[in-house]
């Protein structure tokens, strides 16, 4: 007999997705779609779609969906969350969404320990926009602000939000991954769990970054596209946990289905 | 309350809302309109609602949109600059059709201006600050009384329209205490009637999209044309003002807030001095009360109009007046209250008397 | 045996799934779909094995995996 | 009748609390009333002022430019207000902390030793009323009970103690003028 | 160049700009403007100018801010959701009197809307979306031409009356191409002169300070007042508009930007069958041709009001024309764009032939 | 003889601080006027005040000032410093306007390594607006928007900034002081000295966090306020370097005066 | 004369590029023209297209909502703007890529082999300027003169022998049809 | 002998001098200066040293301080 081992999401709407050929918002998509589904809480899921080119991302998710200016996920996630503290809020949101514009909104619901869920989708660059430098550009990546490559002089680092966002107080659930391989994928999936979990365990903040391709954007071949992520974007931004929720404090509860991310660098 | 009491008017705003069914709030300090955060840190608690002071103004705006779009009654405050922040999601707010209320208790501008009472946000309140084709239905108290009454009648009218709704008063508004009493009974959520646009659990109902966008070709042009028709249907119904000493008067002020107090205290010296002074005060500053301002400059020659500003009811006036009547214009900007004496002076030179 | 199946309608010829295949099953077609891309054929249909990596990279969920099992009942 | 105030001290004084009692005792004589607080930049440097109106007729504007009357509790306020006081208008100054006297001379002045009074009821903090009360008894605004009879609505968490030493000092500084 | 090159209106623009002078850019990316930007990212070094992607609007407009208060030309631009956001800091810089440039390339509106081409921001742009009383002098123009041209008389208008200038255009001028030649040589910023409120050196002056408060009672007033005398000098001396087939017109359109090109395309098909129609351009928005209008509405029984949006500038043209002439208004908001079959329709249904 | 060895500097102007007695500000005002003075840069630095309690210093300092919008300094510097490198450039900023509204501003700044100076003033309350939390209020600390004291439930958790920032990678010079006994303030000088001669010296952003008394809204007399800085602020403040300008980087040149704050912690 | 052409395709295809090369040679003909490209989330999904219009009268809107001509590069491109095309219109097919045949009879139909040609040339890039040529030739638009003048203005980083091939391929074009 | 002098338009009387003062120089006064505020003033003027302590933390930068130097052409 034959048995269906891998059936598209019922966490998804059966719309064709409209990004480009190889994107990795896609992925995301269902990556983000199972975990609700696996859950068991697509009912009372809300989600948050960005500005950006998975702003998209109402006509996918099946679920309610909002849709908040550039940026202020996090705040939109605040007040849902606040007044349906029952529902799972989950903001997802690009790079420019969440770091450049959004850089107020995102610290201060992490320092608020806002229990809600960041799924934030890194790919360097202004997908929607038609390609503009990033806050998470790489030193020397060409975008069209920066056509001869991101001058640091000029442009100013990249900034690494996991990193970053790890130096505040507030408890949370912090992981960078990627979407360019399977084993990735697999870990993605992992870490998206973990945070809806750490958010339906009142744990507080929770975010994802993803490490994703903008073939498009990035003037790449779909293929070219995950080799860049393997060759230049993971050794910028390390995939793994950046914090776990209460880590290290004894006494108080783990966020159960822990996983350890260990990545390989190696590729073929 | 059928007491009266003393009361702030930032606190009886606060109190209105509270008692309004108001369960979210989410501000940012900014004076003149401090009390009104401050009251809301230890009041919703009380209700069991929910209290956040914001990183910013463009934060509590999309905080009270994601709240408002989960079912509570939502409200923010602020004054002309954080105001100016908000504007965006204004906006978004106004495209996907969301009920919100706030209040700009306005200081003396523009930029950092002042924080004294003023009048200068008139043009942002009633043409939309925001970017694109939407309005905001626009309360104008002159009393502490009405800044703890409007907010209910701002909720109702949030509600049926599915638009913001805020109230524009000037600081001295905010800061002052008079007697108030509530005209109506505290509301519980609870007896709020069903929406059928709200998010959160989808058991038993298809899922739904908030939103203000529409990428297809011809679709966003198709909601901004029912957004029009909402616009005239409130144009049409919700005008409010309140009118004093109208009976053949040779010459009726326009003042709205604080400055219509002042027109109000400058009729008695005008019968005296044997002036026939009116004062139309519109309540609601959108819809504004065109149809009795066309009325009045049927019969009346002069129509002097008074604001804590350098001219922006004016021009609303004039819109109406159509030219008909002389329209004067007279302004005290950024954060100077005219007093009676001066109004006195203007209704004399324009009376020539 | 076990196979995949493309849904051409979804499917824009990335080729994610190519390179994910351990197994050489797959290749893009040389025929446009519907849509206008070059979809997602299995080249080497016998060598699925039903891992479902493939499907794991699709960026646009287009692939579903048949594993073939042993027991019947297996299937709920 | 229309009587405009300004009360004027350090923050700390009670100042905007005995502006709050004048409100409304004036409230519940049914007159018309307005309070109106310093507020923002103003309060910097730790001094505090109120307008407040009684008024037969309605009050339009709570802002009082040129008052009837001016309570002045420190030398600073003095200073500051000595010059906007209506011709012919009143100035109670709080005799134990300002040394000072006015310049001008179409004015009446009524000093009042409102600390060594409060002293001598038992605490400093009445000294505010102290000179409420010698207002009310010079202009009439409004009647003393009614100061009284507003007292526990006004200091909602002051002790029966409290209320008393304040109701006494309303009437010493009736007394005194 | 004064050869006419094709060139797309966003750079048009740009270019513009920098030869104009400009040498500090500070913008963030949203469709339909991004090509000024992204110009600007390759175009200001050339010159030895500075283009700085800011983290948002709110930044950028407060760069621009304090690069102009050091004597840079500077510019920034977006479209609707991002000028909503900079309406905070136009109210500072207008209040603090120092000269910025910005466009504003309009799409649909309100909220995120859609990117296509609007007219949905012009209450936003003429009567201020910040708060308080301040003017921003608007030019709106109608083509790549234009586009090109307006930013030279913007930083004059911007230097001469220390304010803020901007541009209003459709996202279809900003992303059509047309043929441009420039009519100014290019301008070297060493050329300017000297201005007397500039940051930086003291050497051998008083210190200075920039700013938009003034708590002191009663001198904000006076400061304010002082801008209302610049705006009526603005409004009296700086209007620009453009007629065609005005003689002995039936009707009269009005309309700006895209909307005029569409309704001037109608006038021969009118001339055709029979109707004498013009066109009233306005090329400045704020000041507004009030005047102009004024004299047109003694004479023009009908005008026909022309916008891709549900009618904003309707309201200026009814104020100037206080109710002589008949005042009709036709809109194509959030994205449409109107065609010249339309207009002709519209006209001949006034003109009932 | 007698010779005067302290003098009022004349990087301020003549015009009294309308401060509140007791409170820090004023203090800070002195300590970077003083610093401009002895850098002999006053006619070329431009001063950025704040939107708060310390609007006020365009007044008091004795250079070019500018007032911008609440939060925005770092912009406005940024702006001015791209046209005028060659001036001095500092951003006089209050906890609200710095770390809440302006924390975009901020963190972009720093992570272009804008090439400014930061003086930032976390008195942990909105002094000028009358005493509203701010997002450096201490947890438990009473404010008009905390009346029962800063519930982390409900307003999350205070933001250290400094170690905030220091998580970014640009380069940079971020040390916190403070200014409420004698020892402190000189050291809180050197800081301030240090951050100026960085700017100088084009080694990118700079900040000097300084924990001030507001003995206002703090509801205590002067000296209760430096009590209170002791024993509850900089307990959660630690004072020290944070970020030291190519402090690892063999072969970049060092800021030279480089200060080694090591601050007591004993107080009588 | 007024000629509105819609060109659409893939991303790579240089749809933008024969565009603005089509406006040039109007400009340089002293005609008015307009272009304008789809922009922002109508690029997603590597599609592009743009309108020009090419008149001897002013041109009011660039934006060619009933195209008089419409060249189609690729498939998905037939089925988006067959509906558009004016009656009497006519499309121009690049067959090499294209295998359906429109649906409407009210339009003229020309199929050209564009790759094929191109790729005869040397390269599959100036598979747009073969459409071009073909076009110039059918609708008398514009001069095929004036595109070959235009083509160092629009490529202006293109190499002499690129510049050569460009032109062959307009010439082939023309002869196409 | 050293010693201080304290503005008293500036002096707004917070005490942070008094317990800055390693010697118990000041106190302050018990009478209200011009603006309102009770400033510091040296009570025991002989034990000044010139340490400047006082000043560094004055907030209202109210205090100037002299010291008794041996050589006269030290000041310049
Ligand atoms: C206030 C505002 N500013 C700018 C934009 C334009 N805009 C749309 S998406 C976007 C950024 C997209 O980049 P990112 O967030 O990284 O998402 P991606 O498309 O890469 O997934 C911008 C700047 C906007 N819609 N609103
Ligand atoms: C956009 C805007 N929001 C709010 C305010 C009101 N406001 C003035 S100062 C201030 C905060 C003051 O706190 P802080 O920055 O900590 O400075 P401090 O007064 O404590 O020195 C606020 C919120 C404003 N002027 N503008
Ligand atoms: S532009 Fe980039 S991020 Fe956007 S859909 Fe295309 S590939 Fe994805
Ligand atoms: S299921 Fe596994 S073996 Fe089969 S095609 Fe996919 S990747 Fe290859
Ligand atoms: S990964 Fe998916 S979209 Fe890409 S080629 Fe394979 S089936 Fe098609
Ligand atoms: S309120 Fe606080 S910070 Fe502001 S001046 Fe007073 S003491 Fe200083
Ligand atoms: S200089 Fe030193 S000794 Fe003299 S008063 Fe000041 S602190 Fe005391
Ligand atoms: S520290 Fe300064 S302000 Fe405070 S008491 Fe001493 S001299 Fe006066
Ligand atoms: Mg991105
Ligand atoms: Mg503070």
């Amino acid at each position: 007999m034959e048995k269906k081992v891998f059936k598209r999401t019922g966490g998804l709407t059966d719309i064709p997705m409209r990004y480009c050929p190889g994107c990795g918002h896609g992925i995301i998509h269902r990556l983000v779609a199972e975990v609700i589904e696996e859950l068991g809480v697509q009912k009372r899921t809300i989600g948050i779609a960005p500005v950006g080119c998975s702003v998209f991302a109402d006509e996918y998710f099946n679920c309610d969906m909002i849709q908040p200016p550039h940026g202020r996920g996090p705040a939109v996630a605040t007040g849902m969350k606040r007044i349906r503290p029952d529902c799972v809020v989950f903001s997802y949101q690009g790079d420019g969404d969440l770091a450049s514009i959004g850089m107020a909104e995102t610290v201060h619901a992490a320092a608020r320990a806002e229990n809600i869920t960041i799924i934030f989708v890194n790919n360097a660059i202004y997908g929607m926009t038609g390609g503009q430098m990033a806050p998470t550009t790489l030193i020397g990546m060409k975008s069209t602000t920066s056509p001869f490559g991101r001058d640091v002089k000029r442009a100013g680092y990249p900034i690494r939000m996991c990193e970053f966002l790890a130096a505040l107080d507030a408890p949370g659930y912090l992981v960078r991954v990627s979407v360019h391989k399977p084993a990735n994928v697999m870990k993605a999936k992992k870490a998206v769990k973990k945070a809806f979990q750490v958010q339906m365990e009142g744990l507080g903040f929770s975010m994802v970054e993803i490490i994703s391709q903008c073939p498009t954007d990035w003037f790449l071949t779909p293929l070219q596209a995950v080799e860049y992520v393997e060759k230049q974007m993971i050794p910028y931004y390390p995939l793994g946990e950046y914090k776990t929720p209460f880590k290290k404090e004894e006494g108080k509860k783990e966020a159960k289905d822990k996983i350890e991310v260990e990545f390989r660098t190696d590729f073929n | 309350m059928t007491e009266r009491i003393l009361m702030k008017g930032n606190e009886a705003l606060a109190e209105g809302a509270v008692r309004a069914g108001c369960r979210f709030f989410a501000g940012y300090p900014i004076t003149p309109q401090n009390e009104i955060p401050e009251y809301m840190s230890w009041r919703l608690p009380e209700v069991g609602g929910t209290f956040i002071q914001a990183e910013s103004e463009v934060a509590a705006i999309n905080m009270i949109f994601g709240a408002s779009a989960c079912g509570a009654r939502v409200m923010t405050s602020s004054s002309g600059p954080g105001i100016s922040l908000k504007q965006e999601g204004i906006s978004y707010i106004a495209g996907a059709e969301i009920p919100i209320f706030y209040a700009d208790i306005m200081r003396g501008g523009p930029g950092l201006g002042n924080i004294a009472p003023a009048q200068g946000d008139y043009f942002q309140a009633t043409r939309g600050g925001g970017h694109g084709d939407y309005r905001v239905i626009v309360f104008a108290p002159n009393s502490v009384i009405e800044m703890g009454n409007f907010p209910r009648i701002c909720y109702e009218l949030a509600d049926k329209y599915r638009m913001p709704s805020m109230i524009l008063a000037d600081g001295l508004l905010g800061q002052m205490m008079e007697p108030i009493v509530y005209d109506f009974e505290p509301i519980d959520p609870k007896d709020f009637p069903e929406k059928d646009y709200l998010l959160g659990c989808t058991e038993g109902r298809e899922r739904r999209v908030v939103r203000s966008y529409d990428l297809r070709p011809g679709y966003l042009e198709k909601n901004t044309l029912k957004l029009e028709k909402k616009f005239k249907s409130i144009e049409e119904n919700e005008v409010r003002y309140d009118d004093t000493n109208m009976e053949g008067a040779d010459l009726v002020m326009v003042a709205f807030g604080t400055a219509s107090r002042v027109c109000k205290s400058a009729i008695p010296l005008a019968k005296e001095a044997g002036m026939k002074v009116g004062l139309l005060r519109p309540i609601t500053l959108w819809p504004f009360p065109m149809k009795v301002l066309r009325q009045i400059a049927d019969e009346v020659e002069h129509i002097l109009v008074v604001e804590m500003n350098i001219g922006q009811m004016v021009e609303d006036v004039k819109l109406a007046v159509e030219g008909k009547s002389q329209v004067h214009f007279y302004g005290r900007p950024s954060g100077s209250v005219p007093v009676t004496e001066e109004i006195f002076e203007q209704v004399k030179m324009i009376l020539k008397k | 045996m076990s196979r995949i199946e493309v849904d051409e309608k979804r499917c824009k010829g990335c080729g994610l799934c190519v390179i994910a295949c351990p197994f050489g099953v797959l290749d893009l077609s040389d025929k446009f779909s519907s849509t206008g891309y070059y979809p997602a054929v299995m080249v080497k249909p016998e060598k699925c094995t039903g891992c479902t990596l493939c499907a794991l990279v699709c960026p646009d969920v287009a692939i579903e995996v048949y594993k073939e099992t042993k027991k019947a009942g297996a299937e709920k | 009748m229309y009587q405009g105030v300004i009360m004027s001290g350090f923050g700390g004084q009670g100042i905007v609390s005995a502006g709050i009692l004048l409100a409304n005792a004036g409230m519940i004589e049914d007159k018309y009333v307005t309070f109106f607080p310093a507020y923002g930049a103003e309060m910097r440097g730790g001094t505090a002022n109120c307008s407040v109106v009684v008024s037969s007729e309605e009050v339009s504007s709570p802002v009082v430019a040129r008052p009837d009357t001016v309570i002045v509790m420190n030398e600073p306020s003095l200073h500051r207000f000595e010059s906007q006081l209506k011709p012919g208008g009143l100035m109670l100054i709080n005799s134990s902390l300002v040394a000072a006297k006015p310049k001008r001379e179409d004015i009446e002045i009524v000093f009042v030793d409102a600390n060594t009074i409060a002293e001598k009821i038992g605490t400093l903090k009445v000294a505010n009323m102290v000179m409420l009360g010698a207002y009310s008894k010079k202009t009439g605004a409004v009647n003393v009970d009614s100061l009284i009879k507003s007292l526990p609505k006004v200091y909602k968490k002051a002790k029966e103690d409290m209320l008393k030493k304040n109701q006494e000092a309303l009437r010493k500084g009736m007394e005194e003028v």
